[in-house]
């Protein structure tokens, strides 16, 4: 099989940490389902059992040691100790941990993330749907059947509105390589510039899709990077932004999505965007039009 | 989560920072007793909306009798819609200068970072526009934390005399430890005043905590949620995601910050105002979104309800049902528009209409023109 | 610098780890009475020397009376050369298995580092020696810390049951504490017993601290050299550098580490057996080669000595001159073999020469090789 | 001028942490008089002046504001602050930190070596002679006089030790191109191993004399690397080693210099490296019979 996207194709191995609670259970098997590897999980104490056929460890070192290396990990334990399971992991040799778990402390994810950082691991997330390459590896709780295979790489800084991109993209025939959300919280492993450059890197993706929203400025520096690029380095983006009409100072659903001390407004993330030559939907159902295009077909 | 200023006092005073003597009071002869303390008074409004001093919130009166009638006008106040229910009575003190100092998290490092300027008393995001040279920043390590270079580079950025070395380094010493031990967000001090006596002393203080952090700290997190409205705190009581009230006439329920984002977005791009912003968050169940349906169908301003959902691991026959249930429980008092895509979309869809819900979408732009459209008929 | 296993345990108990209850005393009565308030007691001799075990320091006696006896002949007793001036009496604890744990630096990854083995109670080197596979290491990011689940890790290697995984959290967690706040080097338990009853207890305790960082814990700095025989205390007083007492009969003094080991063993190369290791270290001054040549001439077994001083930064022209004070002090009691190269040798020489010390060298093995011939000779 | 050596030479801009003290003073002097480019000093609350003609700044940060990017720092200030002097000097962007500081407290080290490994900084030392590339630049309190300028490399645990060396190379006609003290604690910025990878990339330096001495494992470690490289990553490597006749569990000297827990022995050190074809000389005037053995000249 010809693997394609970026992070995890089909000949990743992967390990779910918390595997016997019931959001981890349910999930191992959506992504069993969809064929990723899923090769061990973890539960402590709980070890020797298997869950869906995948056999249970106490520790990830246990893991490894009887199934070998693991490339990647997706993290389903609560927030109080997730970063525990993140040392873990890092500690374990895992380069790709998917943190889904929503509500660390943030003083926890800075720690987590500089550490993994320094030791070359790619954190996706925290707060993250995860990350779907198409018809090859799902770890995420989105909802994989939505995405036709393709050539338009998704990096999100949402959830839901991925899949309505992703469902918008499909109806016109426009499918996915890999999709990615980098996570909703203010601080998060990945950033829309990381991402690109692994997009860019990956031959079968044509195109990328930007969904972001208000709060931080990781769209205007998104902005800044991409008009310095030289132009073989450049791959068409389109962005589509939420929270234009979200009030100041208030905290929308993500502990991100905040306009704070001046920064963050919808209006400098659009106006940043376009200025470089990122067109910017107003709506889902205009990103495959822009999408056409971008890539003029 | 915002501290009120006095409640920041107390922590940074505490962390051997040092803040003007004073008291909070909430009733005006108090005001005037502690004025009679301090002699020359300044009284500040408590109250969390930035851009007190501007809206008149902070008074001085050179004369302790002054206090009384001060202190009646501020706790009768409203200062950009917030009611005044106490304020900081604080002595006067004599500033040679006013500077900035606050240690924040810096986003795209992924660190911490103190912001320093030798122009304080200004909002820092004005002071970005119109100096941004003015400001130094100071990148912390999350695993290293403070080092005492910090404070020499600090000192050197608010101009000040080498004898306040020791002085500037345990203020942010103290500021480091505060953001750790309260997982603070930011501790601001606008102003650190540089005094006539040639001291520091933090003019005024602002702590922010994160609110995932919370549960580590059961005193703060009895406060959570005083600054909400009335539907704020009745969605956070029922547990049913997160609430922000807005101003417009249209209901919304959704799942997904971004998805709940871009539906209110669209409400106004097609020429309506959302009344809410209400994201249910993942896997939503029967019985959550009933309980959100019921909350919003007594929103005093929502004349329509528009619910989107868009499922992944949530199943939409258990959507269906909960909305049924809330309907069938507390009537149908407003016209609800409902838009439901992915997983079992089509059996929640007939569910739905099996109970007389008609008004039911697979696409978003069709529910929200509906939602919108019916609005304005009423 | 070493600690007792009776200081060790003081600090571990306070750290919330289970030791076994008992107390340390210096007479044999009081172990009689201590073995009365415990029944079954353990005796252990308190020495900074390995292998206590084995050299017949540790007795248990299963009456309390024999206490008394037991006492007496370890309070008079040496282990591998070093006094018994206190023994430690403890409970006698039902063990069912010894384990072996410890927090140590690895130098090679420059991090701290965890060894557990489920077989305790032998040396680490040996069991590194015999069953590697046995000992299971976790490495310990210093700017990370312990995390909880280097306790998962480190149960599994002890082949511990689940239910104890918060006791052994916990004396981890307090393992690395200790490392932290008291600058240690190594944190040792061999044995950590699981006993009978199914608990964890830290049966014998090894704090080694930094002596680098004995300046931040003064209560510990004024133990320091304890162990000390008295030329490395007299050395140590006198401020002239490091000292190491050896057995043989040359007496050494050099500037650096490396060079003054290289000296012992040329000394030993050429046939000859030096008597100390005595590095002056950088920057040689007067007073100080005057005061550590002193020393040596004081030195009951060296009968040679051998100055050996390469300076760098070191003024030669200033130690000849240290030389000569020393000289016309004391006495030139017995004959100096001196090696001079670098900065100033040859105003060095002169000085030398112009006041009788002649066997000057520029050549080190030349030096070293007369130095021995000297001491065969007398 | 052709340039020559590792980490440091003639084109190294300095800057001198410290500058003001006595030690400090001094050396930059000698540092200045062998050639050195000694941009900057710092003294905090003491900028302003000069030191031999060196500008004296209160930080670093100033330093390079008005200097430009700095290459190199050399610390001479006392060991319980000096990680503090190492954090600034590796947070204003300094690639080369040499610690000449004796004492700095182990735990120190540890957590400032691992953060500037992680910034791709490299530490020379602590407790270190420093870092000489003969006839280019002088960064430490070495008698660069002794030095002849030529094709070996030293890197070395000592410091009286490695001016033994340079003085014994010289007499039989062998120069150095750079020598180099990695440090006598415990823990070091430096290797054998990575230093030596240093030498192979210098083209100039054709064999290596490494001092070691007794304590820990650097020098089985370098034996164990050195015999599985490939032929053409082969520099030729002799080996003296301090430390035969040093009683175990006594600390000689060094912090690190002590025979501990069974390991860091003499008879371990030389066995492992002769095995895999490291001469080692018992004597320092046997250093260059050996190099000239090795060399073939």
């Amino acid at each position: 099989m010809i693997t394609m996207g970026i992070l995890v194709n089909s000949s990743t191995k992967v390990l779910v940490q918390g595997i016997t609670g019931r959001v981890g259970s349910f999930m191992t098997k959506m992504m069993i389902d969809y064929g990723t590897k899923i090769v061990a999980g973890t539960t402590p104490g709980k070890g020797g059992g298997y869950v869906h056929g995948v056999p249970v460890y106490n520790t990830i070192y246990e893991a490894v040691k009887e199934q070998g290396p693991i490339d990647a990990s997706v993290v389903f334990v609560p927030a109080s100790i997730a970063d525990d399971a993140i040392y873990e992991a890092i500690d374990n040799g895992i380069k790709v941990i998917v943190a889904i778990t929503e509500g660390i402390p943030l003083h926890s994810e800075i720690r987590f993330i500089n550490y993994a950082r320094t030791k070359g691991v790619v954190i996706v997330g925290p707060n993250t749907p995860g990350i779907l390459t198409v018809n090859e590896c799902n770890i995420s709780i989105m909802p994989a059947f939505l995405f036709k295979r393709g050539s338009i790489g998704i990096v999100s800084r949402s959830g839901t509105l991925t899949f309505e991109v992703a469902a918008a993209l499909a109806k016109h025939g426009y499918g996915v390589s890999t999709a990615i959300g980098i996570g909703g919280d203010l601080i998060t492993g990945l950033d829309f510039i990381e991402t690109y450059e692994m997009f860019l890197r990956d031959e079968h993706t044509e195109g990328i899709v930007l969904i972001g929203e208000i709060g931080g400025d990781a769209e205007e520096r998104f902005a800044n990077y991409y008009a310095k690029l030289e132009p073989k380095n450049k791959k068409p983006v389109i962005a589509i932004l939420a929270g234009k009409t979200a009030p100041p100072g208030k905290r929308m659903g993500h502990a991100g999505a905040i306009i704070s001390m001046g920064m963050g407004d919808y209006r400098s993330k659009r106006e940043s965007l376009e200025k470089v030559g990122i067109p910017v939907a107003e709506t889902p159902s205009q990103v495959p039009l822009l999408i056409e295009r971008v890539l003029g077909k | 989560m915002k501290l009120y200023e006095f409640e920041s006092k107390e922590i940074v005073a505490r962390y051997g920072i040092p803040v003007p003597r004073g008291r909070v009071v909430d009733k005006p002869e108090e005001a005037l007793q502690v004025a009679k303390e301090l002699g020359a008074a300044v009284l500040k409004a408590q109250v969390l909306v930035g851009g007190r001093g501007l809206a008149g919130g902070i008074k001085i009166v050179d004369k302790p009798e002054e206090a009384l009638q001060v202190a009646k006008e501020l706790l009768s106040a409203s200062i950009r819609g917030e009611r005044v229910e106490r304020i900081l009575v604080e002595e006067k003190v004599c500033i040679d200068r006013e500077l900035y100092i606050s240690l924040t998290v810096d986003r795209a490092a992924r660190k911490l970072m103190y912001l320093v300027s030798e122009i304080g008393g200004v909002e820092i995001e004005e002071l970005a526009k119109k100096y941004p040279e003015k400001i130094h920043k100071i990148y912390v390590d999350p695993n290293i934390g403070y080092v005492d270079y910090m404070a020499r580079e600090a000192l050197q950025a608010l101009k000040l005399p080498w004898t306040l070395l020791q002085d500037l380094a345990n203020i942010m010493k103290g500021m480091y430890k505060i953001m750790i031990d309260y997982d603070a967000e930011l501790v601001e001090f606008n102003p650190l005043a540089f005094t006539c006596e040639g001291k520091l002393v933090a003019l005024d203080a602002k702590i922010i905590i994160d609110d995932n952090s919370l549960y580590k700290h059961p005193e703060l997190q009895k406060l959570y949620g005083r600054e909400f409205s009335g539907f704020e705190r009745k969605a956070r009581e029922l547990g049913v995601g997160s609430y922000v009230e807005l101003d417009g006439d249209i209901g919304i329920i959704c799942n997904g910050a971004g998805i709940t984002m871009m539906t209110m977005d669209l409400v106004y791009y097609y020429g309506g105002k959302p009344a809410n912003f209400l994201d249910l968050g993942g896997g939503v169940t029967r019985e959550r979104i009933k309980k959100a349906l019921t909350l919003m169908l007594s929103h005093p301003r929502a004349k329509v309800i528009l619910i989107n959902i868009f499922a992944g691991f949530t199943k939409l026959n258990e959507v269906a049902q909960g909305i049924v249930d809330a309907v069938k429980e507390v009537g149908m008092k407003k016209p609800l528009i409902i838009r439901f895509k992915g997983t079992f979309a089509e059996e929640g869809m007939r569910i739905l209409k099996e109970n007389g819900i008609t008004e039911v979408y697979t696409e978003l732009d069709d529910a929200v023109k509906m939602a919108v459209e019916l609005a304005r008929k009423m």
